[in-house]
């Protein structure tokens, strides 16, 4: 690769509160406590971004958190839970008193809706959530339609474009291309719908280390607008095959998310600090363990798989 | 005859629904529906095609609440994305069996994973249902299941329904284009079952020590009564076995049976574990 | 993997002959000179299956020799091809004297039919080939939809469900969890709307060695029905990285295939020989050459890529 | 001037439409398209991104009837089957460049590649369009190559519409939600171009030797002939050594412009170059 090319897409994750402008619609990758673009996520609170319609399959600890931060002016999602810790006490609290516009989807069609946009279509059916009483809440995005041939009734879910996606890769090169090793999620859906698209990365690496790992790319970089490299990005989420969760962090952000005070005194640290702040104040000594998390996980030996 | 406790008993029964045929699919990190699909898979159900996170096609794991994800991983033989599985085993008809819970469950087999009080404004705002809306439709078997069987829960009818089983009966599925296949409802205190339209749950089974009138009175939907009631199958000590010894050495599954105030000291008990296991790799 | 499980849905080529019946509809893999599955198609020569429905994507010598052989009932397809060595004359002398019944589907619509069957609706709704002669001709596949949002009108395409799917793969296991490392083409798509699918491979492998190469996993084993390790499985046409396409064999296939005797002799040949004896003859000292021509291959060197 | 063959023209021509934005996909070995691509990508389009077989974000590679597969695949950043590739490129509107060459051609952008004479009942059955029915509408520039310009492949209607381009002008394009961008012909004697549905194709430029009405003589559609038909520029020592000795130094672009004939034994000549090449690495 040439050195002209060497930095290609790639800028600093400082740059972000640039590259996503207040009131846009932002799709974050990953699910429950997996792979959130979480170093995106704070360097937007610290950007002070509001207004953001944020988008997410299965949100957790980065919905909380931006609902937390005022970061938030519209919740589009199929469910926000902080499992094991709880409801997600800033997203209840948003929604139960008013303060956070939302708009409940069934977790197929929010992906199917993406993946509408993604290949150039203006809607796509399937055999939806009949009997559920979300789509009637929802004309504008859920209708019934007819196979012209059978005549079955279906679900017709509306193509869905974010301004903006936003999801956290192993690692990716200067052209874009990124790859994943463990759970990507709805990330390359959410990819493939946005206007643009920016990927976060454990590690921004050659084109040849892709090439040799071809099969893992799972979003071509002519999809891709920014690279960021963000070490531990998903942090206290997991990105497997590098890290767990972090339970002891999102056990000390349950515990504060459920008071207003704490969780402005929380919210305050991140704002105050760099994302290598944040590392080295959070993970310190505790990166190593929380990468053993991964390799100590344990397949039953001697069953049949 | 071994000790055992509820969540046990339930693991166990659930598991019994678990077969060897279409692919079975676990989203969040729900330890008594692990535990149930890991022991059916090493028991009767060898063949049981396990997809968890991306990671399609598992080899049978052992449960903790950082590992779940990456053991997934470890013995799986195909990644995919959430968008492929759904178009590949939901919606195409290959889903095996999907548990689920919810804050409230009624006799038509809807769920509410929504709000409680008015959607707009609620007085509970809950998680949502994730798939569940469309899931628990396609699926050959519907399972729902209770720690806390009471009227709150298995109410009349759901404040909103966030998914339901449309169709129940094996013959209306079977005209919609979807699996034929019952909803069982386990819980602390009984196995009621639904497979026609319009009937009521029936209950298949009390636990032991439970009496019929306990799970009449705290279901808040009409229950069909047979007359003869047959007792739960108990855990069976080779169940116990797998699941205290290889399945779940930390106790994940009890976690959710665990009440308020220990909670928190349960899951901090059972992260410390976790934690010295994996900080002994690193020393 | 406990010995009882060895075996699971491993059989051999020899069996094909009773998965696919005469007169049903087959999905063969593969496009152009790359990939088809021809040890299955020369399997089914031998077995002597007639009114095969043959549905192929981009196909070339496959259909040209099961039509050469009486195999063929019917031919779907959006191209049949023999590139440099000119059109398929068996497939074009069937088509023009009317004794093979045809259709012609566009490209994209044959894999949005399979698609659609894959995913459990009835049709799917696309950009369709507006303008061109083809839709109109198949009512029963092509219908006009609109969105309901929208008001666009879009393209239907019919679900299309083979009774059977024959794909080739690098490897499998018996559980039919099957891995392509190069082009697999429409394979995927075919085995997920088929009702029995076969897969042929060059070479049957442990669970384990599955498990090592997940990211090559595009056909998990709970959509196979059989496994049949066939080496060389593909040729004359290619299987990369394995080997290359067999130019010399496919011109002297092209050179016979003009010729009504020289066709009969070159398909009597096939019939007479077990599928070991097609190697010996035909492969014998050259294999390592076929193989040699994917080495042989050239990236240019010094360039961006 | 350095010396050169038509068809080293004609490449250089078509490699000029190739730029950096979108993606383009090679199916079919078509050497003249491919040796284009390649050519750009070595030169004024290095960002160009290609896709061959399933082999995406190729890196140039050198041209060869059995290794072209195999080679895509080396330098490749991704790998997708087709489907993945048809509604992540064609029908997303990120397709750049088109290269086709049919049968038979017509002024309003039209292919067949399906029958001459009747549909059912053909005089000669064609090969079909694989994905070329959809495509030429969705890509940015639809490019139409052919070797030997004459009145009975350039025709004024073709028999069978297998594929068009359906929308031509730019507004109408983009109304009908596609990337604008034009028709280019690129054949032995001339570059034609339309970009308006309702006027015919003009002249863009001429060959080295060949005067306009040898064009229009040999075109059985309407042609717009402009008042100055300047000459198609000439490849450059760059690419011409590119060509020869990088991207297709077994000459494979050339054997579509060797007649009946010794059509056969140039093949066989080129193939004997590749064996006799990888028979040494086993030797």
């Amino acid at each position: 690769m040439s050195s002209s090319r060497t930095n290609g897409k790639v800028v600093p994750l400082e740059s972000l509160g640039e590259l996503v402008r207040d009131g846009e619609s932002v799709a974050f990758g990953g699910g429950w406590f997996a792979n959130h673009p979480m170093a995106a996520v704070r360097q937007l609170i610290r950007a002070g971004r509001t207004g953001i319609h944020a988008i997410t399959v299965v949100g957790s600890v980065d919905m909380d958190l931006m609902a937390a931060a005022g970061t938030l002016g519209h919740l589009s999602f199929s469910m926000v839970t902080l499992e094991a810790f709880g409801l997600a006490p800033n997203v209840r609290r948003g929604i139960e008193s008013g303060s956070l516009p939302f708009t409940e989807y069934t977790g197929l069609g929010l992906l199917i809706g993406l993946e509408a946009q993604g290949r150039g279509m203006p809607y796509l059916p399937y055999r939806g959530p009949f009997g559920s009483d979300i789509p009637a809440r929802y004309p504008e995005i859920y209708a019934t339609t007819n196979c012209p041939f059978t005549g079955e009734q279906l679900t017709a879910v509306r193509a869905l474009q974010p301004d903006v996606a936003i999801v956290h890769a192993l690692r990716a090169d200067a052209e874009g291309n990124a790859q994943w090793d463990g759970t990507s999620g709805p990330d390359v859906e959410m990819a493939k719908a946005a206007k643009r698209v920016i990927v976060t990365c454990e590690e921004v690496v050659d084109r040849r280390v892709i090439v040799e790992n071809a099969h893992m790319t799972k979003l071509p970089g002519y999809y891709v607008d920014a690279v960021i490299e963000a070490p531990f990005g998903a942090h206290p989420t997991s990105h497997v095959p590098r890290y767990a969760m972090d339970a002891w962090e999102l056990m000390d952000y349950a515990a504060a998310a459920g008071d207003p005070e704490a969780i402005a005194e929380y919210v305050a640290r991140i704002r105050n600090e760099t994302e290598e702040g944040y590392r080295e104040r959070v993970l310190k000594g505790r990166d190593k363990v929380l990468g053993a998390l991964v390799d100590a996980a344990e397949v039953i030996e001697g069953a049949q798989a | 005859m071994t000790d055992y406790e509820i969540h046990e008993l339930m693991t166990c029964r659930v598991a019994a629904e678990v077969d060897n045929d279409g692919v079975t699919v676990m989203g969040s990190f729900t330890p008594l529906a692990y535990a149930s699909y890991m022991l059916a898979k090493l028991t009767h159900a060898k063949d049981a095609y396990l997809v968890g996170f991306d990671a399609v096609g598992m080899a049978p794991v052992q449960l903790s609440f950082t590992g779940a994800e990456a053991s997934a991983y470890k013995g799986a033989v195909c990644r995919w994305g959430m968008l492929t599985e759904i178009n590949s085993i939901h919606l195409a008809n290959h889903g095996g069996v999907e548990a689920v819970s919810s804050a409230q469950f009624d006799g038509s087999g809807a769920i509410n994973l929504s709000a409680i009080g008015p959607f707009e404004a609620p007085k509970v705002r809950l998680p949502g249902g994730a798939g569940a809306a469309e899931v628990i439709k396609m699926y050959r078997k519907m399972i729902a299941y209770f720690g806390n069987h009471n009227p709150r829960t298995l109410v009349d009818k759901v404040q909103f329904v966030t998914g339901t089983r449309w169709k129940v009966g094996d013959r209306a599925r079977e005209e919609a284009g979807l699996q034929p296949g019952p909803i069982v409802v386990v819980t602390n205190l009984a196995v009621l079952v639904k497979d026609e339209d319009d009937r009521p749950f029936r209950i298949e089974s009390v636990h032991p020590g439970v009496d019929v009138q306990t799970v009449v009175d705290n279901t808040g939907f009409e229950l069909e009564v047979p007359a003869e009631v047959p007792t739960t199958a108990e855990p069976t000590p080779q169940q116990l076995d797998l699941l205290r010894n290889r399945i779940d050495p930390f106790g994940t599954v009890k976690f959710d049976f665990v009440s308020g105030k220990e909670r928190l000291s349960y899951l901090r008990g059972i992260l410390d574990a976790e934690w010295d296991r994996a900080a002994a790799r690193v020393s």
